[in-house]
């Protein structure tokens, strides 16, 4: 990995960073992927995400979703876990709650392929601040 | 305080003395020492302090002090399933002690020990950090979360 | 379109199962099926204004529906397209409704700062970081700021300390800046130890950069170039997304020598805890880190002047350090403009006990306890009465009814008896004792007391004897009043933070709950039904048909009787466990 | 030097900076009741764990109590000492100390020299609230050679665990476990008997309360004496005669060996004999060795080791065998002045008296612990009986001689009995640090260079410092001496000796501050180490009083030589007078 050596390195290296990720959510592209966000932090893994996380990423390729699926950290509904983020492109992202292998298989199929919402949403309430 | 005679076979000692080179033999390390031997051995039998009072050139007395100190230490073997009970406030409001009894009549031992056929121990810990699954059993790596105290056979039953 | 009724406990208990049905079948009965779908959702913590309703895409916000409501929103909104202008949010401040939920000042009860990017990036990659702005702090401060200047925005954003006491950040890194000294230190304190908190351990987890980068910015301010991370071993996963992200930012350059072409050096090691409490207190935790008994010592000498291996030591929680990075990129301004006047920014609870959302929420200081719990937290299980939240943890105290309107900030907090504290907070209901609440936490403080000074390691002892005492019906007067005697006495006496707090909890709820305790050594009565030793267990002779259910289920044989015939419970052989009640389908067990 | 204004209980005072809140106080008159702080000044040592919060004050503007003995003076301080808050709180925490405390008072060892049971009275604590129901901290006591534990009366006030380790760097005590269990205690709660202690008794002798006192060997004395068919010798160490005056309430340095053979022999002891004349005997032994270690390194011998090092003290004995045992063979082989003196009495007086010896009980009455341990150690002993049959420590002499109503204070001074009573000069000075070496040099310098010596005080050895180097000329031939007294200095000694790197010839260590006058067998000096000046100067001032000043000069030491051993370093010397090491470096292997 090529060190930064500047502050200018580091923004040239944001705005690319942030190209690539705006690329993925914002589905300025038509091919653009799903995005799935799974917490993983010690209450959603002690609540199984791990293996919603899995299933979520064989399930997606075997059934031809276009997706990127990654971990991120605790979303704060620590009594809903394990909770998933799902962005379609050009959507605003949704969150679901209590989420185990067979509603990771009815978002899927209700959600993913078809913008049916299923039950499970979490409303989100807060403001994050954006830089 | 109880002891079960421990011998340390060669490899044993050696494998303990590398740990404690791998810290540099820095006294300074004790506690990531002890860390990483329990680790390795499950638990701080007296002969393993021994050991490494003599690496890191510290007196036995004192790794036992810091060993006594840290509820993280333990010298007692841990059965083969250890089960913690999380008794943090959250767990606690929402009904752990009661699950902590059940295990304790249905094993017949006290917190801090090991069943007589070895195969599990009990202990309590504070506050794993998944409050929103209270109360937590933690059996080896496997989290219990919403526990009640009806459901303490069904987990014991997995590992029958 | 879709329809989102709040499914949560709050909302239900005012109907909401009914609210969906009637949807489903109105919207059967218009032939929309296939264009409207109804769903069920979590909560949306704004359980004072439930039963919810959320319409999809336009974002409208109804409260307070009723079923009778239902056809309306079907045939207004769904089939006209015009929002039911009366069950709409009203705002209080203005008085005006409003139609789109993203206006809601609702959902500015909670900002993310110290988890800006928690549940947003992948922790363990640094790019995500750094596209949201990571390390962008560092950088700016190494090529435009002197560690003055830096230490100046710091005390102009009035950040204080969020691990405890509150001390001034700035103010803290002023002071160690000052004590010139071959080597310094920049210690993260990250063994949260307080029973029913998870702020840290999630901000570990969720964004460990962030922690990263403001040690390299502390250390640049004060002179120091090693920083250690002293964190719990009970938190695996934090460890290992740590160790991922130093690793990372050493790749990048961003820890290590020359950051940033600035010829500044900064690295970071962990160290780990062991499972001791009092390593919450800074010297303690110094001394474990050097491998000893992590006892404290008298301050002064305080860390800043003689720390880690007896050098200059700042030490901060992991929550503060979370919040050094936007202050810099946003400003000192634009952080104290979020909070109270003593206390600014915001501040992260974990939100646990009888609350319907268990959780992890950021509120700007000075939110009051009724959003955080009825807005924020959906309100109280079961639908059961809020009596506590218990905030500051072993060392904390309880708020009660009367604080429910208190602006939540450091001063207030302590001028309530209780105190900041790391960010637990605990919810209590109607039927959790009080006594019993303070005897669970100084039981924990006997355990975790190092037992160095005399104050804490027999005081407290003595203190959780007495509450024993009383809530087993054997208490005084006498011993009430010893109780508060002995608690101001170790509080004023003790060595460390510890000491200093324990008897808070006791404080707290003879301050608030005094005629729970008079009613425990008067009456030998528990009016939370949680005492054991105080409650009986008797079967109601009427109600009792003899179907010998209890006497089969009796764990230890306290209950006799013939079939067909009331039954009795032998109460010196009974246990109160409480598996008769269970079993009993006739409600002929009660408790006295 | 900068100096610190405040006020302490409205009187203004002014103290140079880094003054503590307790000392300033003390400058005032002002007595703040302290029980875990102790200031060994001389020794360089400090325990102020400001863990028993006694000692506390409300200091102006702090929101709590402040510890006396661990706040340091600033200026402007307003220190208030006596408010209703101090008082109520130093009197809570007392009866909290005392709620975990045996009150069994009255059977206690230390009752009437307890710092607790002091403050008790001084605080009139009348009772302690809650006592019926108050759980008490309880641990196994523990009966080692020379030392009981029993930690149930132990306060946490961490004396003992300073001394052990920071002063001693013997390493055997540590805080362990946590809380109210908390305790000072050896590696794994374990016996003393199974830890690197040297029974040195540094520990007992800074113990304010019950917890760490000597195994009482009176009662077995009193049996001894009561046999009409024993025989009992007493023998009395140097340093005793110095300090056991205190116990009766004389000053401190006051000499009173008169009055301790008079009240020995109303004791009823059938001879009154004394350590000293041993001590002649060990010089004539260790220094004949020294010179011929000496001479046959000069020689070029290289299988011969240098430095020689002494070994009197049986507290430091048993520390090289746990640290140094790379190095048995470099201190002197020549036993302790105590076994010598059981050997010489076992043989030679007992041939005198015609009996055998099993017949004599030998009793040695020393300012230490550690030879009660001495005296039990295997090699000491013939066929199963010892050399020395019980050691009583001063203090254990000073209960004696109140239990056989004594009127000590008031005794007319007696003599010695002879032979093994008689004694010189040299033989005194073994009670302070440097002057076993004083001793040696100066037998040692006579026997070399056969001339005599003008001056035989040696000042250059004397001193308080823990660590002396001197070099002493035998006529051209210079001598290197070492000298350390506390085990954490000889650590540092040895450490460099080990390094091959010193020239020093010989050297002398003793485990106690300043020697056996400051051992763990003295009367208590609670905490003010001028007591132990006051005990050197007696010492040197009874070597002054002496005709005869070296030890080879004694005439019973000489007639002892031509009657029964022949000459220094004989055949019958060397199975009497000398032993061996053992290598104890794995012993510290528990369990």
């Amino acid at each position: 990995m090529a060190k930064i050596k500047s502050l200018d390195d580091l923004r040239v290296m944001k705005e690319s960073f942030q190209s690539k990720i705006n690329l993925r959510e914002k589905g300025e592209n038509p091919g653009s992927h799903v995005q799935i966000k799974v917490a993983m932090a010690t209450c959603g893994i002690a609540s199984g995400a791990k293996t919603v996380m899995e299933f979520m990423m064989e399930e997606l390729e075997k059934r031809g979703i276009e997706s990127v699926v990654t971990q991120t950290g605790c979303m704060g509904y620590c009594y809903a876990e394990p909770t998933i983020e799902v962005k379609l492109p050009g959507q605003e992202p949704v969150v679901f709650g209590y989420v185990d292998t067979k509603k990771a298989d009815e978002i899927i199929e209700k959600y993913i392929k078809n913008g049916e919402l299923v039950e499970g949403i979490i409303p989100m309430n807060y403001e994050t601040i954006d830089n | 305080m109880s002891h079960i005679k421990v011998e340390l076979k060669q490899e044993q000692v050696a494998k303990l003395k590398e740990i404690c080179k791998s810290f540099d033999n820095e006294a300074g390390e004790l506690i990531n020492v002890l860390h990483k031997t329990q680790e390795t051995f499950g638990y701080l039998p007296a002969e393993v302090q021994e050991v490494i009072a003599r690496e890191l050139n510290i007196s036995v007395a004192k790794v036992y002090g810091v060993v006594t100190f840290y509820s993280f230490f333990t010298m007692i073997p841990k059965g083969k399933h250890p089960i913690s009970i999380c008794t943090g406030t959250a767990c606690y409001v929402r009904g752990a002690e009661k699950v902590l009894d059940e295990f304790k009549r249905i094993l017949d031992v006290k917190v801090g020990e090991t069943s007589p056929d070895g195969k599990f121990s009990l202990s309590c810990l504070r506050c794993v950090g998944a409050c929103g699954l209270a109360p937590v059993v933690s059996v080896g790596e496997k989290i219990y979360g919403r526990v009640s105290p009806d459901g303490v056979k069904d987990i014991l039953k997995e590992y029958e | 379109m879709h329809l989102l009724v709040c499914g949560g406990t709050g909302c239900r208990a005012s109907a909401s199962d009914s609210i969906i049905e009637k949807f489903k079948t109105e919207i059967a009965a218009k032939g929309l099926e296939n264009d409207v779908q109804v769903i069920l959702t979590g909560c949306f913590g704004f359980c004072e204004k439930g039963p919810i309703v959320k319409v999809l895409p336009d974002n409208t916000f109804y409260t307070q529906v009723k079923p009778e409501d239902v056809a309306e929103i079907v045939a207004e909104h769904v089939i006209k397209g015009r929002k039911v202008n009366r069950l709409l949010y009203i705002d209080p401040t203005n008085q005006e409704k409003i139609s789109d939920a993203k206006h809601m000042g609702f959902y500015r009860k909670q900002i993310r700062i110290a988890l800006r990017n928690c549940g947003v990036i992948n922790p363990e990659n640094v790019d995500e970081y750094i596209a949201r702005d990571g390390y962008h702090a560092i950088g700016k401060v190494l090529k435009e700021y002197t560690p003055a200047q830096t230490i100046d925005i710091i005390k102009k954003s009035g950040l204080r300390g969020r691990g405890g006491g509150g001390f001034p950040t700035g103010l803290k890194w002023e002071i160690a800046s000052k004590n010139a000294a071959d080597q310094k230190y920049v210690v993260c304190n990250a063994d949260e130890g307080d029973p029913g908190a998870f702020m840290d351990r999630s901000v570990l987890e969720g964004d460990p950069h962030s922690v990263l980068e403001a040690m390299a910015i502390c250390g640049y301010c004060i002179g120091a170039t090693q920083g250690v991370i002293y964190i719990r071993a009970e938190y695996p996963l934090a460890i290992t997304r740590l160790k991922i992200a130093i690793k990372q930012a050493r790749e990048y350059g961003l820890l290590g020598k020359d950051i940033m072409g600035s010829g500044f050096d900064f690295d970071i090691t962990l160290r780990y805890g062991a499972g001791a409490f009092v390593c919450g207190e800074e010297t303690s935790l110094i001394h474990s880190m050097e491998g000893l008994r992590g006892e404290p010592t008298n301050k002064p000498p305080f860390p800043a002047e003689s720390g880690y291996l007896g050098k200059p030591t700042n030490v901060n929680n992991v929550e503060t350090f979370a919040s050094v990075p936007v202050i810099i990129l946003k400003g000192a301004d634009w952080f104290s403009s979020i909070g109270t006047e003593k206390s600014k920014g915001t501040k992260v609870f974990a939100l646990a006990g009888k609350i319907n959302n268990v959780g992890l929420i950021e509120v700007p200081m000075g939110t009051t306890l009724r959003e955080v719990i009825f807005e924020i937290g959906g309100g109280i299980k079961n639908g059961k009465k809020f009596k506590a939240a218990q905030t500051g943890g072993p060392s904390g105290g309880c708020l009660t009814e009367k604080h429910l309107d208190t602006p939540i900030d450091f001063d207030n907090l302590i001028a309530a008896g209780s105190m900041m504290g790391s960010g637990g907070m605990i919810v209590m209901d109607e039927d959790d004792c009080m006594v019993s609440i303070a005897k669970f936490f100084l039981e924990f403080t006997v355990e975790e007391s190092c037992g160095k000074c005399a104050p804490c390691r027999i005081g407290n002892k003595r203190l959780y004897e007495i509450l024993e005492r009383i809530t087993n019906g054997e208490g005084t007067m006498e011993e009430l009043e010893r109780l508060r005697n002995l608690s101001l006495v170790i509080k004023d006496t003790s060595l460390c933070g510890l000491g200093q707090t324990s008897p808070n909890p006791v404080l707290s709820t003879m301050d608030n709950f005094y005629n729970e305790y008079l009613a425990h050594v008067n009456d030998k009565k528990c009016p939370a039904g949680q005492c054991k030793s105080l409650m009986k267990y008797v079967v109601e002779p009427e109600a009792c048909v003899g179907c010998t259910a209890c006497a089969r289920n009796c764990p230890v044989n306290a209950i006799s009787g013939e079939r067909k015939k009331p039954h009795l419970i032998d109460t010196a052989i009974c246990i109160k466990c409480g598996a008769c009640i269970e079993k009993c389908k006739f409600n002929a067990i009660s408790i006295k | 030097m900068e100096t610190i204004k405040l006020t302490i209980d409205n009187k203004p005072v002014e103290v140079p900076a880094g003054t503590s809140v307790y000392q300033a106080a003390k400058n005032l008159g002002i007595d703040i009741p302290v029980l875990c702080y102790m200031n060994l000044h001389d020794l360089g040592i400090e325990n102020k764990p400001a863990g028993c919060r006694i000692c506390v004050v409300e200091v102006e503007g702090r929101r709590n109590l402040a510890p006396s003995c661990s706040t340091t003076c600033a200026n402007g301080m307003v220190v208030k000492t006596h408010t209703t808050r101090v008082i109520n709180a130093r009197r809570t925490v007392m009866e909290l100390i005392l709620s975990d405390h045996p009150k069994d008072c009255l059977t206690c060892p230390k009752s009437g020299s307890c710092d607790l049971q002091n403050m008790a009275v001084k605080m009139g604590v009348r009772n302690i609230p809650g006592q019926a129901y108050a759980e008490m901290s309880t641990y196994k006591t523990d009966f080692s050679p020379s030392i009981i534990r029993d930690m149930d009366k132990c306060i946490m006030c961490r004396r003992c665990e300073t001394m052990c380790n920071d002063f001693q760097t013997v390493g055997a005590l540590s805080g362990v476990n946590r809380g109210f269990m908390a305790v000072v205690a050896p590696a794994f709660e374990q016996d003393l008997e199974k830890s690197p202690c040297t029974y040195c008794g540094q520990c007992v002798a800074v113990c304010p309360t019950g917890a760490l006192t000597e195994v009482d060997h009176t009662p077995k004395v009193i049996r001894a004496l009561a046999d009409p068919t024993k025989t009992v010798l007493v023998q009395t160490a140097p340093a005793v005669r110095a300090a056991l005056g205190e116990e009766f309430g004389l000053e401190p340095g006051t000499r009173v060996t008169g009055k301790m053979v008079a009240a020995l022999r109303q004791i009823g002891f059938d001879f009154i004999f004394d350590t000293d004349f041993a001590a002649d005997l060990t010089i004539m032994e260790e220094g004949t060795e020294l010179l011929t270690r000496l001479g046959k390194h000069l020689s070029g011998d290289k299988t011969v080791k240098l430095p020689m090092l002494t070994s009197c003290c049986p507290g430091w004995v048993q520390f090289f065998e746990h640290n140094y045992s790379d190095m048995l063979d470099v201190p002197s082989t020549a036993k302790s002045p105590q076994q010598m003196f059981g050997a010489i009495a076992k043989s030679y007086f007992a041939e005198k008296l015609g009996k055998k010896r099993e017949d004599l009980v030998v009793v040695s009455v020393m300012p230490c612990l550690a030879k009660k341990y001495e005296c039990q150690r295997d090699e000491f002993k013939v066929d199963g009986n010892p050399d020395v049959d019980y050691s009583i420590s001063t203090r254990e002499l000073a209960h004696l001689i109140k239990e056989f109503n004594i009127g000590f204070n008031e005794l007319a001074d007696e003599d010695f009995d002879r032979p093994l009573g008689e004694s010189t000069g040299a033989g005194v000075i073994f009670g302070a640090t440097g002057g076993v070496i004083e001793a040696a040099t100066r037998t040692a310098y006579e026997l070399h260079t056969g001339k005599t010596l003008k001056n035989v005080e040696f000042t250059a050895l004397r001193g308080m410092e823990g660590i002396r180097s001197a070099t002493v000329d035998f006529d051209g031939l210079p001598i290197n001496i070492g000298i350390a007294h506390g085990l954490g200095n000889a650590r540092k000694l040895l450490d460099l000796v080990r390094t091959g790197k010193t020239n020093y010839h010989a050297i002398e260590i003793m485990a106690c501050p300043g020697g056996c006058i400051g051992g763990g067998g003295q009367p208590l000096h609670h905490g003010d180490t001028s007591v132990l000046k006051a005990r050197t100067k007696a010492i040197y001032s009874e070597d002054t009083n002496k005709v005869i000043r070296k030890s080879h000069e004694n005439p019973y030491i000489i007639k002892l030589y031509e009657e029964f051993l022949g000459k220094p370093m004989s055949h019958k010397a060397h199975e009497l007078l000398h032993t061996h090491y053992f290598d104890k470096s794995s012993k510290d292997i528990f369990i």
